[in-house]
């Protein structure tokens, strides 16, 4: 198992989620940022979202170090998740160059240059293994555990039994093992 | 304001020279101005001019009403105004705290309107009939988040009239609340006063939108800063919100772009307003200047004072 | 409403030396557990809102009491009204919320009143931007209610610090008998980073000082003791002009006098025990950044660069915003040739710092509801250093 | 020349009510005048002063500093507002209601006068007659006129009758 990013690899790195409202974006960022501290690592989880709590534009910044961090949104981030074209397009302009990024195919058309590009059908699968799209944020989570190699399974499962009622924790934790083995397959693959 | 309005004035005020309370001034000055609205809830010492109101501004025309509370006679000004009829309210300290969100209101969606605040001695009910100054930094920042406000302040009863005046005609002119900082030492003060004949003080009237209905965009200026209103139920579509607009009026409030054009075109649209009286005309000096720069013997100076509030930009990026 | 402190500190040591991944609205609200609260009334208002949430969910838990009122008037004055009945007590707002508290906010100056005003700001004037953080109610938090008054704010710039400065505003409030704000801004307020709750017992709370006499209530000293209703002594409340015994006497100069000048008085001749600031890189600095709330840190990002390419800018971030940090304020614009103020809005705060300085100020302004990115700061100071 | 005139007494007394009708006055004669008045939240009983500064140029300060004359229509007003009065100024009192024990003070029943009219409330417009006849600093005539111009329609023959009272009175003094 050999992630792309590597722990040694990195002081401070920055990943924006971005979506529609009800894709539970927030939340994916929030958990993420919250396994990241329990792991010892700094973390600034910040969000921008409008007045309609669903369908508007829906962003999530993170950023993870091992400093102090200053900065509260990245003008520039190192990994950028889209779950909707729109979010894509608003925010394919922010991501560096070589960068990772990973959208949700089925809602995203995507080709960008000079970054790495991850294509998931996160949601989908969530609705065929669950019956729910909205769950589509976890098997991203996981598939960003898997890549980055940064944060540990066990604390984000911590996190999910925490911000989750408890009737929904065992499908969350599926998805997110989904997720990450899909995670694991790509780093492999990319190693190769 | 036609002969034939101003004469309606005069035949209700019952003649032109008169010993009047500031209170009154503020009312009679109003109605010469064209305002034919007022709404507002008694408070000492500001009720004199309610008083006046109730009584005058149906002999004109106009409508006076007493609302449950100053937050509901502030939104009652900005409605009636936004419905082309000139507006105004009155009130002291504690009312005037309570307007405070209707102010900053008022300011976004560019409702001209004109608020008395005869000031009492504060904080919170304090001594209500006794005079004080105490809300002059209120009146700058006594709403929430960035915005520019327009603020006159007499120290005559003859002046009282001609300032609130002149307080309409600004709040037209710019499309913004305009305050007038009495204080209850001059509104229960009496003096006589002198109302100025028709033709020798100027009225600023509301400019309608140049553009047709179809064409007209509700925030966007036809020239200058300053966009034309179009009034309620004159057959334009329109859009008011306190929330961010764009230029069509309609809500935008995740666009960083959108609020900073906004609010800083708010902050600038009234260049800096210096007043000057007829006293000071006809004297050395006719506009005001830091008391560093004036000339003059040491009485002049005393006798020189601020009248209005300037507008101050400070040196920064977004002034440049 | 006896507090029963037993079963608050039982309830919150499951927090001891823990840490959590939280916003600073749910900081600021375990922060007021920590400090006491147990009364919190309010309206929900983006971007505060959460702090509703918490206190909510746990002030049923330690025996305390939450309510949500009609409006925010309403709320400051069951908060004024708890307070009286004995309670340590609370509301959260933002902008137009906090413009309707303003009369009452005056009410609980004249009367002394001990309470925590949360305001989370956001993008205005008037509705503005809803959900986009701003620190536009500066200025107003110190002007906002009419007469004259001194007001006590404070401006967290991290999660951990919006819990230890909710802590502050009650020991603050209840030292001074005095209304304090904690002026957040919503980037703070809807952040999410570590917090650790320290353990119950190592928290300093400071009670109020209550009457056990027959001691005036409302003079006599800087700070007089407070009663409580329902104690068994005649007191009287009001937010006219009172002797010092608190029955009205409106229509006498120098009871007005006295009683405003001792309300003044008692916070501004403790500003030096009320000021706290953070001063960094600055013994040496040409160059100042005077900054506060989030706008501290991307400040505080560009000063470290700046250093690390050896121009000499140190850094200065207010943390109590009013009373204003004057004598620091004057004594830094003294020995450096320039500072810069950026904020969340179009140059409040520089207006306070130039008041006090002699060199050039320079603001540094953004509005719009995205915070300042250390780029934008940092090249704001490159050209000018 | 500057007279300033304090009228100073409680609630109900028409206090406020005769300033008013003075510096009225001193305007229909052609002169400068500012009227000023201070009182309590209650309309009745509390304390209740006005002042008017009558001038033939435009009045800067608008307030008493030394009264040329005081009338003190209650004991409270009267031992407040004595020491602000002129070396040579007048003040008059309301002699059922001030005790003094000064000799050169005017001292006149204002509101028993009244109460012969059969009514008390009147006792502001003895005071007025008064005052006009005693300081000359405005014309009776005016007086007269602004009295028919502002007190309610139903008592200008009281008023004004009261007022004459309050004239006789002084000559019958001399």
């Amino acid at each position: 198992m050999e992630p792309v990013l590597r722990e040694k690899d990195f002081e401070t790195l920055s990943i924006r989620f971005s979506g529609f409202g009800g894709q539970g974006i927030v939340l994916a960022g929030v958990i993420y940022g919250e396994a990241a501290v329990a792991d010892g690592l700094n973390a600034v989880q910040t969000q921008a979202y409008g007045s309609a709590s669903r369908g508007g534009a829906s962003k999530c910044d993170l950023i993870i170090s091992r400093e102090k961090i200053y900065e509260l949104e990245s003008p520039q981030v190192d990994v950028l998740i889209s779950m909707s074209q729109d979010a894509y397009e608003t925010y394919v302009g922010h991501l560096k160059k070589g960068g990772v990024l990973i959208v949700d195919q089925d809602l995203v058309q995507a080709n960008p240059e000079e970054v790495e590009i991850h294509k998931i059908s996160a949601s989908d699968i969530a609705f065929k293994k669950f019956g729910q799209k909205i769950i589509g944020n976890m098997v991203i989570v996981g598939y960003l555990a898997a890549l980055l190699g940064i944060v540990s399974k066990e604390s984000l499962q911590k996190s999910i039994q925490r911000h989750l009622p408890q009737k929904v924790v065992e499908d969350n934790f599926r998805a997110l093992e989904v997720g990450y083995n899909l995670g694991l397959e790509r780093s492999k693959n990319r190693e190769n | 304001m036609d002969r034939e309005q101003y004469n309606q004035v005069i035949k209700a005020i019952g003649k032109r020279d008169l010993f009047a309370q500031g209170d009154e001034a503020y009312a009679y000055g109003a109605l010469l101005a064209g305002c034919r609205f007022f709404a507002g809830y008694p408070i000492t010492p500001a009720t004199e001019t309610a008083e006046v109101m109730s009584l005058l501004l149906p002999r004109v025309g106009g409508t006076h009403i007493q609302m449950e509370d100053e937050i509901a006679s502030m939104g009652a000004v900005i409605g009636a105004s936004l419905a082309g009829v000139k507006s105004m309210t009155v009130t002291s300290g504690p009312g005037f705290s309570l307007m405070q969100e209707n102010i900053g209101y008022a300011c976004m969606v560019e409702a001209p309107c004109v608020v008395v605040d005869v000031q009492r001695s504060g904080p919170s009910t304090g001594q209500p009939t006794e005079p004080s100054q105490g809300d002059i930094m209120q009146a700058r920042w006594g709403s929430h988040g960035d915005y520019e406000i327009i603020a006159l302040s007499p120290n005559s009863v003859q002046e009282s009239l001609n300032l609130t005046i002149e307080c309409f005609n600004h709040s037209e002119r710019y499309r913004n609340p305009v305050l007038l900082m009495t204080d209850g030492e001059v509104g229960h003060m009496r003096e006589g006063i002198t109302i100025p004949d028709y033709g020798e003080y100027e009225v600023h009237e509301r400019e309608k939108p140049r553009k047709p209905a179809g064409e007209y965009v509700p925030f966007l200026p036809e020239e200058g800063k300053v966009p034309r209103i179009a009034d309620f139920g004159c057959g334009y579509h329109t859009y008011l919100t306190g929330l961010t607009h764009k230029p069509s009026g309609l809500p935008a409030t995740d666009d960083a772009a959108v609020h900073t054009r906004l609010v800083t075109r708010l902050a600038r649209k009234s260049p800096k307003i210096l007043t000057s009286s007829p006293e000071l005309k006809n004297s050395t000096w006719t506009t005001l200047r830091p008391p560093s720069s004036v000339t003059g013997s040491p009485l002049e100076q005393l006798r020189m004072r601020l009248r209005s509030c300037v507008p101050k930009v400070g040196k920064s990026a977004i002034f440049d | 409403m006896k507090r029963n402190d037993r079963i608050r500190r039982e309830y919150l040591s499951r927090f001891a030396n823990r840490s959590y991944f939280m916003q600073g609205d749910e900081s600021v609200a375990y922060g007021s557990l920590y400090a006491g609260c147990d009364f919190f009334a309010g309206y929900p208002i983006t971007p505060a809102s959460e702090v509703a949430e918490v206190m909510s969910a746990e002030l049923p838990r330690v025996d305390g009491y939450y309510i949500q009122m009609e409006d925010e008037l309403a709320s400051l004055s069951a908060v004024i009204g708890a307070v009286w009945a004995g309670a340590k007590a609370m509301t959260a707002t933002s902008g137009p919320g906090f413009s309707l508290m303003q009369e009452n906010i005056g009410y609980a100056v004249m009367t002394e009143t001990p309470c925590v005003i949360v305001n989370v700001q956001r993008s205005g004037p008037s509705t503005g931007q809803a959900t986009k953080p701003a620190q536009g109610d500066i200025m107003q938090a110190r002007w906002g209610t009419h007469g004259d008054h001194e007001i006590i704010a404070l401006a967290p710039n991290s999660v951990q610090e919006c819990f230890d400065l909710a802590i502050e505003a009650f020991n603050l409030s209840e030292e001074y008998r005095t209304p304090v704000i904690i002026l957040m801004d919503g980037e703070v307020g809807h952040m999410r980073e570590k917090i650790t709750m320290p353990p119950v017992d190592k928290v300093k709370i400071r009670e109020r000082k209550l009457t056990t006499g027959d001691e005036l209530l409302f003079g006599g000293e800087l700070i007089p003791p407070m009663a409580e209703f329902g104690i068994g002594r005649f007191i009287h409340v009001t937010g006219s002009t009172h002797k010092e015994s608190g029955i009205r006497d409106v229509e006498s100069q120098q009871a007005h006098h006295t009683l405003v000048t001792r309300l003044c008085k008692k916070i501004a001749d403790n500003r030096d025990r009320i000021i706290r600031f953070e001063e960094s890189c600055l013994e040496d600095a040409d160059f100042a950044v005077v900054s506060y709330g989030a706008t501290a840190r991307p400040a505080a990002g560009a000063v470290l660069r700046a250093r690390s390419e050896d121009k000499k800018v140190g850094m200065l971030r207010l943390i109590t915003i009013w009373p204003f940090p004057e004598s620091k304020v004057r004594e830094l614009g003294a020995r450096v040739r320039k500072i810069f103020v950026p904020e969340m809005n179009l140059g409040q705060l520089s207006r306070e710092v130039e008041r006090f300085v002699g060199c050039e100020v320079v603001s540094i302004p953004k509005i719009g509801g995205i915070a300042h990115t250390i780029d934008e700061i940092y090249s704001a100071l490159k050209g000018e250093v | 020349m500057r007279t300033e005139i304090r009228i100073a007494g409680f609630g109900g007394q028409g206090v406020v009510l005769a300033g008013l009708l003075l510096g009225e006055a001193a305007i229909r004669d052609g002169k400068q005048a500012v009227q000023t008045q201070s009182y309590g939240p209650e309309s009745r009983g509390g304390a209740a002063r006005s002042e008017v500064l009558i001038s033939d140029e435009k009045i800067d300060y608008p307030k008493v500093i030394e009264a040329d004359v005081l009338v003190a229509l209650s004991q409270e007003a009267f031992d407040k507002f004595r020491p602000f009065v002129k070396e040579n100024g007048a003040v008059i009192i309301d002699r059922d209601l001030v005790k003094v024990k000064e000799d050169r003070l005017r001292s006149v029943p204002f509101t028993k006068m009244a109460d012969t009219l059969g009514k008390k409330v009147v006792a502001n417009s003895v005071m007025l007659g008064y005052l006009v006849a005693s300081t000359r600093v405005i014309s009776a005539e005016s007086m007269q006129a602004v009295i028919r111009e502002k007190v309610p329609k139903h008592t200008i023959d009281l008023n004004l009758q009261a007022f004459d009272k309050g004239i006789e009175f002084w000559r019958q003094e001399r």
